[in-house]
């Protein structure tokens, strides 16, 4: 790839603050995203993987706040723009679709007005113009009969109708990159699978770069060329999502991908135990020493939990911070 | 919408009916008749004719039954005391009474819920603090003493309003009945603005509107408001109850002549069919309130349909 | 859980209105009744009258410690019948349903219409005035909040997981509604409740005011206040000091509901009713 | 006491004095305010004995008499001259044939006979009643066994003709509001009641339910030159604090005054000289049951007297604005006598006499009692350590006024608290004490005292003023010393009057009742 | 074994022709009502030991179902026999016989605990409920079950907020197993955990299935927890079983397009391969679509599909019973083939 990536994102620290205490969320997080590249981030809730992707858009609300590290979006730094220039980016160059279609959206606004502001708002357009342009970019994304559509309330959609909108009014000004958090987690399987595609059939129809968030590995896997597992606050691994499947290096990624029952496992190998991860998900607040994952690894020595392992290159390409990676 | 108008009114006959069985039931055991209270001297005779007259002679079923009829047709029956048509009596009470009320609304509306939506804006700020200060100090305090406060103030220091009375009609001497009345819900206001405000600000659209990249303000004008509106009609509906039972006190604070004071005197002189009719307009002007409130939640609401 | 000023002060505010009440008879300097003196009627605040004394030469100080136990009785426990009402007729409504569920909306409906103040009034006027009937009316007439609280938190907890296995376990329905449902509606209850004291306190004056409050002798703030209204250009302690006990105490409460709000009840801060 | 009397007189006289001096202004609004509630109770005066209503009605409407409060006395209003024969019992009115309805028609003496029968109508209960009872045949009327009072015949337009059933002057009968003469026929339609007509010096404007009555300047009153004011407006105003704040505030020209406020503008210099003052007919007392058994005897009776320190409770409580009450009949009243004292505050004689009486540890009764703050509950909470310390203990029972007036009716009480009507007249005054007066009318405490009846009996037969006079004054010592009540104060009534409003007349029946045409207000008026 | 309609002596449970419909809407006078046929004519069987997969999207009417078969909702029509006996509706005395015999495992182990109460209480309640008044034998069973699900006795005294999500879901089965039940619902009884532990549990399962000789109804969208648990699957579609058998003749030869659709659109984490076979979303149960339910989003669907209902559900030659019109075609033609690719 050459030329600057799109997102290069270096040494993040989210701070949760608590009063005067501030306790670090995620930590020393590095990744970039080429254009047009589909890149994933996996995680159990409360890992950071969200807020990082705020942090990433300059959503971050107190009492989360960034803490330090670089973010830069097309060579530039997010976090040293003025708030207007920052304004200016978000929705017009990075968009973001969310978990819950239904919440996400107003629920007193007609869906058609809530596409028509992102025309007004970063392509100068009038409400007549924009609207005229919502009804276009509803079609875009398949909904039927998109001049009636326009004029209903979210309520009045089901739920992969709505997550529709909600990605019309993403790629509505065409963004550079698309931040779906957990996208697809609220509808029922066939739904998602329709909700997926269309997702990744309209970014790599004009080179939009994906940040896809999930707890689901099988699912970024199979949108995203790179995924990132994160741990803790931590990146543990970042891979190509191939080999992270088969050949996952970190313990944690290791037990996800062995833990999970996967369809045509039972049929192809016969019900057998399936490995467990032990204990628990820490809490933010309670972030054990040295290695995060050491008090659930099976392979932890003296050293993981004494010192945070550094992120190692590996041979086949990708990262992973572990001090015993395969 | 018209089926829902017409389902609506039909709903409320119940709750009317049940008001004046109510009131009936509580009147036919109350202590003390108009009757000793009008005739001077006593005379057995007179008083037992005078019963017959006013129908107090009949049981209580009966009365009920036959003011139920008259009231089919509009009829509020006769007073007691005043022997006017109660319906004349309401009728000339219900202007002022509207007019203080709405008043007093008004401030609420105006003084509450900017006032709200500053606190929320800027939470923790000094200008929150006074403002949260202020609400839930108005709120804390005996209406009849606050006017007196009012009154004190206003009129005898500054001598720039009217102390009392409904003089004219005219407006200098509404804005200090209604600053009275208005305190409360004005706090309420300012306190479920404020609650409301925050809350949206946290919700998840509001999110999508900033990654959209809009600012503040905007986020405020274009989504948050309207649908602040929805909690703070809710608060101004049920509050407009509370408000009918305050102007009992303020009016006859005030001598503002309004439908209040007209059912504290009735109360207190047994004067039931006065008693019943006012509190069955202050009851139907609660219920076509809400009423009202329920058509502009359509309008402001779209998940609220008049199915 | 940082512990908020509202809470702090409110809860201060109120305590020092419960202990003022529970201690009256050592913290008064004279009894409120019977050491009424015409000698030293109206005497302005001094050392020796805190608060000064009233056109019967009792000491107004004395009073306003004593009329914390009226007026406290009153909102507490004229509020503790309203919850009792709201909780039995709310609970029991949203987790039966049915014609019971109607038969409560209607009343509750019916309790919305009419004003409460209006409904205590009228009551007040059937049975005299007095504490009791003070207690009973305004116990009878502010119900409606605390049962449509209790009916739409008995909704949505019936549907919640631990109420459907104890029915799955086979308990009985007055079972599930005391040990599932009722202990987790108690946070917004509670606030209601404490906030419901204070309304209840200004109620009694406004009462006092029409002529319908506490039976004398014995002094409640509100008959106080109302009492001394008259004179409030000529005499103003008569009516400053049961006036500031009113507000400071119905101030604390309120304070009180807004802090426990925030502990017991966060996501309702603006429930719709 | 007397130096009192001097005083008020004075005072009187003081204010009259200055109407002379000055030449009254025409034109100006005079506000009045009406202080006892919230809202008139009707606009037909004829149902509402309420003192609140006959404050318009003094300028809406006449009756056949008028007070005077400089003579002390009803006089002749619509009449010009009135001839007594047959012993006293016929009374020839010749009235006035210059008074007209504010409609314009002029009175005549059928008006008079309708007004009087309507009165009479029995279902209808008007409490004017009881004064057109007097006229033979009306009590017939009102029972409906007679369409015309017999007694009224109208010899022609302006001579009408009154035969009475007692030797009674009929200016004490005749005077209130009560019996205002209505146009015939019209006052009886629905409409009078939203446009009341009257003969009295300002007609009907305006009136808005709870808030006032306005009343403009009727051009055609019979009295030449009169009124002197352009319009009236009497505004309702219950609340004493709101009223204290409207005098001060200059937007009302009279105000009643309470205790309180009597001696804080006694003490203002800016207010004290708006004081006006007066001995109302009115005797404020305890009455006391005398079937509860303590009460039956009247050495208990006389203690309570004695064990009541009522001077300080008039000086501290009530603010001196009332006089000590010696006896029923009132200061005001031509029978008063001077020489009687009031019972002394003496708590050993007390005890000593409830000891005789077999009550030496006291005992306990309950105490009915209204809000009123003149007759009522601070009156009754002063007194109740005062009776602790003989031993008696006291259970209050507060009520509303509407229902303390059916408790006394009733005799449902042990001890009750009131303020009743003790004049003009002495004699229906004492009357009320005769034990053939019922309980329900206002032989309140069921008063039987054989001796007492003879007195009243025979000073109803007497035609000699003076020897009445005696007799009656006898029946009030008698009732000193049965003391079948608490004899507590007559009212003194305090009105605060801008220094603008002149022509102020010291009423004692009602102080806020004004012969309206008499009344001016001078330039300084901010009134316009 | 090999029986699909389990209707054989040993069934423990069977449903037959269960319908759950609901009133909607209608007016206070009680006009213009609409009827939502949540359940439709249900009929399961399940036998005893056994583990019976129920999957659809939501709104497919598995947990009408479920709820129905625990006496909490009153069905409209049809019969469910448990251990021999007939239990319809929330009867008061059902409800306690019921609760020893069928008990369940909520999806939310946040929602389904009572907060206010120590995880002793919720477990000590229903043993008093249901008579057993002894307090050692109390204390003795709860300390046995804490330890079947793999907590620790000394545990008991705390609040459910001191647990994880893992933990609690293990009291939420504890719960459900103190009384000994025969049967045990488990509805989603993973997809509210954290992905890390969502083994932990199921194995847990599986192992108290095993131990306590328990039979499941395993109630789940997420396919590969139920292939991994079932022993037979009926797949649920807008309140009716359109496809039902062996789990192996259900994943490895879906008769019914809907069953297949289900299947592919499981993302395969090795091939960036379309996974939408299936248009649109649920239609409204308030007005289903005329014809096959499942016709307007079927890309088989034919004329016959829009204007038929869907057949009654055929026995195949396999052995599991299929609600289509066009099953037979639609098996030759595509095979789908699914293999474990991939697994390290």
């Amino acid at each position: 790839m050459t030329g600057a990536p799109l997102i290069d994102i270096e040494d993040l620290r989210i701070d949760l603050n608590h009063g005067s205490s501030q306790v670090p969320a995620v930590e020393g997080v590095s990744f970039r995203i080429d254009r047009g590249e589909t890149f994933g981030l996996v995680g159990e809730s409360g890992c950071g993987k969200s807020i990082t992707a705020l942090a990433l858009i300059g959503l971050l609300r107190p009492p989360l706040s960034v803490g330090g590290g670089v973010i830069r979006f097309d060579g530039r730094e997010i976090q040293r723009l003025p708030a207007t220039a920052q304004r200016a980016l978000r929705g017009n160059r990075i968009a973001m679709i969310f978990q819950e279609p239904m919440t996400a959206l107003n629920p007193v606004s007609p869906v058609g007005r809530q596409i028509a502001e992102m025309f007004v708002l970063h392509k100068g357009k009038s409400w007549r113009e924009a609207n005229q342009l919502a009804v276009e970019a509803l079609a875009r994304v398949r909904v039927p009969a998109p001049e009636r559509r326009v004029k209903d309330y979210p309520h009045q959609l089901s739920g992969g109708m709505r997550q529709r909108v909600m990605i019309a009014i993403a790629l509505a000004c065409g963004p550079d990159l698309l931040i779906a958090d957990e996208p697809t987690t609220a509808l029922d399987v066939t739904v998602q699978a329709e909700i997926i595609e269309l997702m990744r059939t309209l970014c790599a129809e004009r080179g939009t770069a994906i940040l896809m968030i999930s707890h689901d590995l099988g699912l970024v896997a199979n949108v995203c060329r790179r995924v990132a597992v994160m741990y803790a606050g931590r990146i543990v691994e970042e891979r190509g999502s191939a080999d992270i499947f088969r050949t996952p290096s970190h313990p944690y990624t290791q037990g996800l991908v062995a833990s999970l029952p996967r369809l045509g496992s039972r049929a192809a190998l016969g019900r057998t135990r399936l490995k467990e991860i032990a204990g628990v998900v820490p809490a933010i607040t309670s972030f054990p020493d040295g290695c995060r994952f050491n008090p659930r690894c099976a392979q932890a020595t003296d050293i993981c939990r004494a010192t945070a392992p550094e992120t190692s290159l590996l041979e086949a390409g990708g990262l992973v911070r572990c001090h015993h990676h395969a | 919408m018209l089926s829902f108008l017409i389902r609506r009114i039909l709903q409320t006959i119940p709750t009317v009916l049940a008001v004046v069985l109510l009131v009936f039931a509580l009147f036919s055991v109350v202590p003390g008749s108009i009757v000793s209270t009008m005739s001077d001297d006593g005379d057995p005779q007179v008083e037992a004719r005078m019963k017959t007259q006013l129908g107090l002679d009949q049981p209580v079923y009966v009365r009920f039954g036959s003011y139920i009829a008259n009231l089919a047709t509009g009829d509020f029956g006769t007073s007691f005391r005043t022997r006017e048509p109660v319906t004349t009596m309401i009728a000339k009470r219900t202007g002022p009474t509207l007019q203080l009320i709405f008043a007093a609304m008004a401030f609420a509306i105006v003084i509450g819920v900017p006032l709200g939506f500053i606190s929320a804006l800027r939470p923790g700020s000094i200008v929150d603090t006074a403002a949260m200060v202020v609400a839930v100090s108005g709120l804390s305090m005996a209406k009849f003493w606050l006017g007196l406060l009012l009154m004190y103030l206003f009129a005898l220091k500054l001598g720039w309003l009217p102390s009392f009375g409904y003089g004219d009609g005219g407006l200098k001497y509404l804005i200090l009945p209604a600053m009275t009345l208005g305190v409360s819900p004005m706090a309420l206001l300012a306190r479920t603005t404020r609650a409301a405000v925050l809350e949206i600000m946290t919700a998840d659209f509001v999110r999508t509107a900033r990654s959209k990249g809009m600012s503040e303000t905007r986020v405020v004008k274009w989504h948050v408001t309207r649908n602040a509106l929805v909690l703070i009609l809710t608060t101004t509906g049920l509050q407009f109850g509370a408000l009918m039972g305050q102007a009992v006190v303020v009016e006859k604070l005030f001598s503002w002549p309004g439908i209040g004071s007209l059912l504290v005197d009735s109360v207190l002189q047994r004067d039931i069919p006065a008693v019943q009719g006012s509190i069955l307009v202050v009851v139907l002007f609660f219920l076509a309130v809400n009423l009202l409130i329920d058509l502009l939640y359509g309008v402001i609401d779209p998940r609220i349909r008049y199915a | 859980m940082k512990l908020r000023a509202n809470l702090i002060i409110g809860g201060a505010l109120f305590a020092l209105a419960i202990f003022v009440g529970l201690l009256a008879p050592w913290l008064a300097h004279t009894d409120p009744v019977l050491d009424a003196n015409l000698m030293n009627a109206e005497e302005a605040p001094s050392w020796l009258w805190w608060f000064g004394t009233d056109g019967q030469g009792r000491d107004i100080y004395s009073r306003v410690v004593y009329g914390a136990r009226v007026s406290l009785t009153v909102g507490i426990v004229s509020q503790l019948i309203n919850s009792v009402i709201g909780v039995g007729l709310g609970l029991s409504a949203g987790y039966w349903g049915g014609w019971w569920d109607d038969v409560v909306n209607g009343l509750t409906n019916l309790m919305l219409a009419i004003p409460s103040l209006i409904f205590a009034l009228a009551i007040m006027a059937v049975l005299g005035p007095g504490l009791t009937s003070l207690l009973i009316a305004l116990g009878l007439t502010n119900w409606s909040f605390t049962c449509r609280i209790a009916r739409a938190s008995a909704l949505s907890l019936k549907s919640q997981g631990y109420v459907q296995a104890a029915t799955v376990l086979g308990y009985g329905d007055l079972r599930i509604m005391i040990t599932q449902l009722l202990p987790n509606m108690l946070g917004p209850i509670i606030v209601i409740g404490t906030l419901g004291m204070g309304s209840a306190v200004l109620s009694e004056a406004s009462l006092s005011f029409l002529g319908l409050g506490v039976r004398p002798p014995y002094p409640s703030w509100g008959s106080m206040l109302s009492e001394a209204r008259d004179q409030i250009t000529t005499a103003p302690w008569l009516s400053v000091f049961p006036g500031l006990a009113i507000f400071l105490t119905v101030l604390g409460l309120n304070l009180l509901g807004d802090g426990l709000r925030d502990i017991l009840d966060p996501q309702s801060r603006s429930r719709r009713t | 006491m007397l130096k009192t009397i001097a005083i008020v007189a004075s005072l009187g006289l003081a204010l009259s004095v200055t109407a002379e001096a000055q030449t009254p202004r025409k034109g100006g609004t005079i506000r009045m305010t009406a202080p006892y509630g919230s809202s008139f109770t009707s606009m037909d005066i004829h149902t509402t004995q309420r003192a609140q209503d006959e404050i318009y009605a003094k300028a809406l409407h006449r009756s056949l008499y008028i007070w005077n409060s400089a003579e002390g006395r009803p006089v002749l209003e619509l009449a010009k001259e009135d001839t007594v024969s047959d012993g006293g019992l016929v009374h020839t009115f010749k009235l006035r044939d210059d008074a007209y309805f504010h409609n314009g028609r002029k009175m005549t003496a059928d008006d008079i006979i309708w007004s009087y029968t309507r009165i009479m109508d029995g279902s209808k209960a008007y409490p004017g009643a009881r004064f057109v009872r007097i006229i033979e045949g009306a009590a017939a009327v009102e029972k409906g066994q007679a369409k015309d009072i017999s007694g009224l015949k109208k010899i022609d337009d302006f001579t009408l003709e009154m035969k009475l059933t007692e030797k009674v002057d009929p200016g004490f009968y005749f005077f209130t509001a009560l019996t205002s003469i209505y146009p015939a026929d019209e006052g009886g339609k629905e409409s009078f009641l939203q446009k009341p007509i009257g003969l009295g010096p300002f007609r009907f404007v305006e009136h808005v339910p709870g808030s006032r009555v306005v009343l403009e300047r009727w051009d055609r009153f019979y009295k030449p030159g009169k009124p002197y004011a352009d319009k009236i407006i009497v505004s309702v105003m219950g609340e004493a604090a709101a009223r204290d704040i409207a005098f001060r505030n200059k937007e009302i020209d009279t105000s009643v005054l309470g205790p309180a406020q009597y001696v804080a503008y006694q003490a203002d210099p800016d207010l004290k000289g708006t004081i006006v003052e007066v001995a109302e007919v009115f005797t404020r007392y305890m009455g006391m049951n005398p079937a509860f058994k303590p009460f039956a005897d009247k050495r208990v009776r006389q203690a309570i007297n004695y064990a009541i320190d009522t001077d300080l409770i008039i000086n501290k409580l009530v603010k001196g604005k009332a006089y000590r009450a010696t006896s029923w009949l009132p200061l005001t009243s031509p029978l008063y006598d001077k020489t009687m004292k009031p019972y002394p505050y003496d708590p050993a004689k007390a005890k000593q006499l409830l000891a005789d009486a077999g009550y030496p540890a006291g005992f306990e009764f309950e105490w009915t009692t209204s809000q009123n703050e003149s007759w009522g509950l601070p009156i009754v909470t002063a007194v109740i350590p005062m009776l602790d310390k003989v031993g008696i203990k006291v259970k209050v029972k507060q009520v509303e006024t509407a229902v303390l007036a059916e408790v006394i009716r009733t005799g449902d009480y042990q001890a009750f608290i009131y303020s009743q009507q003790s004049g003009p007249d002495p004699q229906s005054a004492l009357k009320c004490f005769h034990s053939s007066t019922p309980q329900s009318a206002c032989n309140y405490m069921n008063f039987k005292n054989t001796a007492f009846d003879k007195l009243i009996d025979e000073s109803g037969q007497t035609d000699d003023a003076a020897k009445r006079g005696q007799l009656l004054q006898q029946a009030n010592a008698l009732l000193y010393d049965e003391a079948p009540v608490w004899f507590f104060n007559y009212n003194k009534a305090v009105m605060a009057v801008q220094p603008w409003l002149k022509g102020i007349q010291l009423n004692p029946t009602e102080l806020t009742h004004q012969n309206v045409e008499d009344l001016w207000v001078d330039e300084t008026s901010p009134a316009k | 074994m090999h029986d699909p309609l389990g209707r054989r002596d040993d069934v423990i449970l069977s449903v037959e022709d269960l319908a759950v419909h609901f009133p909607v809407g209608g007016g206070l006078l009680g006009r213009g009502g609409r009827l939502l046929r949540a359940v439709d004519g249900v009929d399961l069987g399940l036998k005893r030991g056994e583990c019976l997969g129920l999957v659809g999207e939501s709104g497919s009417g598995k947990s009408t179902v479920a709820l129905s078969m625990l006496g909490l909702l009153t069905p409209t029509r049809g019969r469910i026999v448990v251990d021999g006996q007939v239990v319809t509706g929330r009867r008061a005395g059902n409800r306690k016989t019921l609760a020893r015999i069928v008990q369940m495992v909520f999806q939310d182990p946040y929602a389904s605990l009572n907060p206010r109460q120590t995880v002793r209480h919720t477990l000590e309640d229903p043993l008093r409920v249901h008579g057993v008044t002894a307090a050692s034998e109390i204390e003795d069973r709860v300390a046995t079950m804490l330890r079947h699900v793999g907590l620790r006795p000394e545990q008991a005294d705390r609040y459910p907020h001191e647990f994880s999500g893992g933990q609690r879901q293990r009291i939420g089965i504890a719960r459900a197993l103190i009384l000994n039940p025969r049967i045990v619902i488990c509805d989603e009884p993973v997809s509210a955990l954290d992905v890390s532990i969502r083994a932990q549990i199921i194995n847990l399962l599986l192992e108290l299935k095993e131990t306590l000789g328990l039979s499941y109804i395993m109630i789940s969208h997420d396919l590969g927890v139920v292939e991994h648990m079932s022993d037979r699957v009926a797949v649920m579609y807008l309140g009716r079983i359109v496809e039902t058998g062996d789990w192996r003749e259900i994943f490895e030869r879906p008769a019914h397009p809907y069953t297949r659709s289900l299947i592919a659109a499981i993302p395969d984490p090795l091939h960036h391969a379309p996974l939408a076979t299936t248009k649109g979303e649920l239609p409204n149960p308030l007005s289903p679509p005329n014809g096959c339910a499942f016709g307007p989003r079927c890309r088989y669907a034919e004329a016959v599909c829009h204007r038929e209902p869907g057949p009654p559900l055929e026995m195949r030659p396999d052995g599991h019973m299929v609600r289509c019109w066009r099953a037979d075609e639609i098996t030759d033609q595509t095979a789908l083939a699914l293999t474990a690719s991939g697994h390290p």
